[in-house]
């Protein structure tokens, strides 16, 4: 038996900590605990039209009380319903989902990349990463969740409009900074994943990202999810990978992007 | 209480059955529910060799149901059977293959390999794309469901289900078409053919333009279409399309299933298949029902 | 901002009707919207005699959509005409009248009597159950699909529209018959057929056992058969079946419709024909679309 | 332009009054304000894979204050959803529907009948009516909403087991009661009203009953709620007639039941 359980999970609390974009606190019985960073939990509508679980990143978890913290954004009809969940209702959720990211204790120093909606699962990540870490966000304008980065890494910010830290992208932050690392973790848009892909691949490190896709069953049963993998996958027999079990997070160059 | 169910000698200690491409090949679910339980896994589309499948998005949700156009990605036959199967023959469930191909040939061919391995059942998926034909499945024609059942019937070790699509106008020619093959049970429905556009970038959902709908939107279709079928054949039919709970299974099975696929549901909820079990149970108690079989086909 | 259509000379100032037997004659609905703003009211089906419908129950709801089996209930044309034309008129939108028979002697005889009345358009009902072929509907057989369109084209002093079945197996083929046959335009979908049991009754819900399936839940069908459809033909479409929002309708009009009627939605909210126009309006704004027409058939 | 609208109504309270009967307040800006005795409401699910609003007949009505109350029996997913509503919660309305009862004001003395969920309506139509009233209650065993009748009229009850007033049902309670009037008023289920129609007719006096079906639109526009009535409809032009707009409340002697 693995870890995977559908809970129903009580909310603590949820905020707006950007436009459209919330913050929930869930207390769980059990998926908190087996909670490591990169993994992510589907959340079940409450009007039963909509009938597939939304994948949501891990963002932050408290193992101590059994919360887990998801930051979402407000993009159709599911994640408007959560938006308005209130402390004390009841949302059912289904996880850990997902591989998470490695635990490579030799690195000495590491990138961990975030860009938009891809910011949140870098936070527990960060909490999670024992090594030195330079921490690059890359946001559009709006800033959210910045200070809790604060003093797990060396922190670099980019926005498009250079209203805050490098103007740029994430690629843009690191050059600017002359940043180094052994390796990357990464979230974010795909433009930005290629981006990162393509830096690591210049300067020879490891590096991992994670992917989304539409997801149906979240478990690896539906094929809903997958990506094309650079070579044949030992699993499916032909070159893709599933998202929701094989990652969400993957080497880079095992996938094509 | 007797839920045992009996199609072409082989025995189901229920009636309930998973429905293929939604249970993966129940090795995923075994971590939400004891596989056990159900009456038997049928496994996702297998075909003779690996198949990759369409181009994403293979999926888009739609009010109460959702479309997919996975395209029947499959390891193929050999990786299956020295995977998949082993891994099912740990539980006491029976094992259904669900085969696809897009030729006759590819039919016979991936039979010819399964017929090698530990398995009770196939179900044979006649809504794959016919590329002999232009494309449409081989299950719109009922000329073509007799000829592919006896062809398929002729080399099979195993008893076969004919899995029928509901596109079609009359669903009653093709059960009877299967029967007359020597199909030895009918499943049905597979998904309905739909659309989804993405209005705010004008383009479609799916990379396949049209995908399968399935869930609990099209379940009064496909409870009509096995109480059709069931007036037509004598051979026992699998009922399936959008079945989430026990009261949709009954109503299959008072519409003349003998058995039940659960599909789209499992996305909607890990514990369906069980929770359904289950919930017969308690309506069999209820109605001091005493042999399952004695309310297929009982509606009034 | 141009939202006008033309169907065969006759221009609706917005492509929003209403679908046939869900906005009874108008006057029910006016009570909630403005009539005005509708580019048509396509009224209730109309017979040239009255008709009694069936018996009840003859609605039930399902999963994002419903069942129903009114059975075409309808005062007779002559009550009709004297009656809910003359309502109709007192608004400034199109009237298109659904005409249905069992026969295609009941057709025309409708249509005769309709013809003497002040009415802007037809929409002919071929899912009517055909008695003189077995009760399975006019609609699915594409040579009695053209031969019907033909017949009532020779005798209507209106522009007609076909109004397909989605009960069938290849929707293109009875689009084109339509079409040969001289319709001006099409209109789909009827609505699917489905059943549903009351288990703890162990009987049917309807007391027509069978009935249609319409609302959201088949929406996803509904966008596929037009698009088929609009592949195969050049007459206008004005497609129809769950749509519920502006988005509903403008996948329709992407998938290839000139027009989009709303049915089972009014139930759902008698504001739902306005806030798809306003709905409409808005997108075209925020996507600078001068003109309509400019979307139909633009999915890529 | 008539009296109906749709309106967003706010849970004032609800209490269970019974096993599996609830009582809702709402708030209403229009509809209480339009409402008469025997009318209903429909009340639309907030999951929308339930696309049919439910009727519910109206119980009570307070115009000064807007309020409506409904009394209804869980016995499906639209009414288990109803009974989840809290205070501040709220819920969507349209109404009022159907005709209601014809005021009589020339009648010395009235029956009002109400059996199981019948009852409720006839709280109000008590209220309503001025003339004389004997108040026929009849429940399988368990009371509820009989307080409320107290002071309205003469008040008689039976039950199935005779656990309280008749044992028997409401014609059993007028029986031995020797009641008397000139009109009668009905709501309950079927076997009810087929027994009072033929009191009634046996007494030759005025009959209203009210009927119920399952409706889709609840305007008359869909034809699926219709009964059948004892002679040509003018508005169908069949023997049918619409409950929803015609009805609920018929002349006993126009419907066949
Ligand atoms: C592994 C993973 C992790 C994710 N983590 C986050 C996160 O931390 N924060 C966040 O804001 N979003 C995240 N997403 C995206 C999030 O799942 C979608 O935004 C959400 O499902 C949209 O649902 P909706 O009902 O609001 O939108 P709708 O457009 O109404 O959704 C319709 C359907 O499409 C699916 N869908 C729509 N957009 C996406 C998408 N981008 N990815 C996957 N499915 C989608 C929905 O799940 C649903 O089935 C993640 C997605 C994946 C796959
Ligand atoms: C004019 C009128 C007044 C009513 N007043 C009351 C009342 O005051 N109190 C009360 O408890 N009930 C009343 N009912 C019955 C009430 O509408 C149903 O019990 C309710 O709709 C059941 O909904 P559900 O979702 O819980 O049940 P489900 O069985 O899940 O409903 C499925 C569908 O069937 C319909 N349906 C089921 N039962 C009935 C029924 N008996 N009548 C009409 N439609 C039904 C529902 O509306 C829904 O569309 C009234 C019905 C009508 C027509
Ligand atoms: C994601 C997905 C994959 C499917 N793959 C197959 C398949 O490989 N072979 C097959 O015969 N049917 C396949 N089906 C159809 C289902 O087995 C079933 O017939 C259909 O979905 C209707 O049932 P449901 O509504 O319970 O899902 C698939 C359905 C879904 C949703
Ligand atoms: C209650 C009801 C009555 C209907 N009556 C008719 C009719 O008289 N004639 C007709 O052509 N279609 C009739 N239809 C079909 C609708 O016009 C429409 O084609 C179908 O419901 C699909 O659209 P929708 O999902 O928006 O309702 C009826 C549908 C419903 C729900
Ligand atoms: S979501 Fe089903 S396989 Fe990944
Ligand atoms: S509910 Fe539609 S006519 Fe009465």
């Amino acid at each position: 038996m693995s870890d995977k359980v559908k809970e129903i999970c009580e909310v603590i609390n949820q905020r707006v900590i950007a436009k459209d974009i919330y913050s929930l606190q869930l207390k769980t019985d059990k998926i908190a605990k087996n909670a490591k960073s990169g993994q992510f939990v589907s959340l079940y509508c409450s009007d039963m039209s909509r009938i597939l679980p939304r994948p949501i990143s891990i963002c932050d978890v408290d193992k101590s009380d059994g919360t887990l913290r998801l930051v979402y954004r407000v993009v159709g009809e599911g994640t408007e319903e959560f938006s308005h969940l209130r402390p004390h209702q009841e949302v059912v959720v289904i996880g850990p989902l997902g591989n998470g990211y490695p635990d490579r204790d030799q690195d000495k120093r590491a990138f961990v990349v975030g860009g938009g909606l891809g910011i949140p699962p870098m936070l527990y990540l960060a909490k999670s990463l024992k090594c030195d870490k330079n921490i690059v966000l890359g946001y559009n304008r709006e800033l959210f969740l910045l200070d809790e980065f604060n003093g797990l890494g060396d922190l670099y910010i980019s926005t498009d409009d250079g209203s805050c830290g490098t103007k740029g992208n994430v690629i843009d932050a690191i050059k600017e900074n002359a940043l180094k690392g052994d390796v990357i973790y990464a979230c974010g848009p795909m433009p930005m994943l290629r981006a990162i892909k393509a830096y690591a691949l210049e300067h020879n490190i490891d590096c991992y990202i994670s992917l989304e896709e539409r997801m149906a069953c979240g478990i690896g049963a539906c094929l809903g999810c997958v990506c094309k993998s650079s070579k044949k996958d030992e699993h499916t027999n032909v070159n893709n990978k599933r998202i929701c079990t094989q990652g969400p997070v993957f080497l880079a160059e095992e996938v094509q992007i | 209480m007797n839920t045992q169910i009996d199609i072409a000698q082989v025995t189901f200690k229920n009636p309930i059955m998973t429905a293929s491409g939604t249970f993966g090949s129940g090795e995923e679910y075994s971590e939400f529910v004891d596989l056990n339980r159900l009456g038997a896994v049928v496994t996702k589309g297998v075909s003779a060799v690996p198949w990759e499948g369409n181009a994403l998005p293979r999926i888009t949700e739609t009010k109460s149901g959702m479309l997919n156009a996975i395209g029947l990605q499959n390891p193929g036959a050999d990786l299956f059977i020295k995977r998949d199967i082993p891994f099912l023959k740990k539980y006491d469930t029976r094992i259904i293959v669900n085969v696809c191909g897009h030729t006759q040939k590819e039919y016979l061919d991936c039979i010819e390999k399964l017929n090698e391995a530990d398995i009770d059942m196939y179900e044979i998926n006649i809504s794959c794309p016919n590329v002999e034909k232009g494309g449409l499945s081989f299950g719109t024609d009922p000329v073509l469901v007799e000829q592919i059942t006896k062809n398929i019937k002729k080399i099979s070790r195993r008893p076969i289900i004919m899995k029928l699509t509901p596109n079609v106008t009359d669903i009653k020619e093709i059960a009877k078409a299967a029967e007359n093959g020597g199909a030895d049970a009918i499943s049905l429905i597979n998904t309905i053919t739909g659309m989804k556009i993405d209005v705010e970038k004008r383009c479609f959902e799916l990379a396949n333009k049209t995908g399968g709908l399935s869930g609990p939107a099209i379940h009064p279709v496909a409870v009509r279409m096995v109480y059709e079928a069931a007036s037509v054949v004598s051979i026992p039919i699998i009922g399936m399309g959008g079945v989430a709970t026990a009261k949709d299974a009954l109503e299959m099975i008072l519409a003349g299933a003998t058995c039940v696929s659960v599909g789209t549901a499992n996305f909607m909820d890990p514990y369906t298949t069980t929770n359904i079990i289950d919930g017969i149970e308690d309506y069999m108690k209820r109605h001091n029902i005493e042999d399952i079989k004695s309310l297929i086909g009982q509606v009034k």
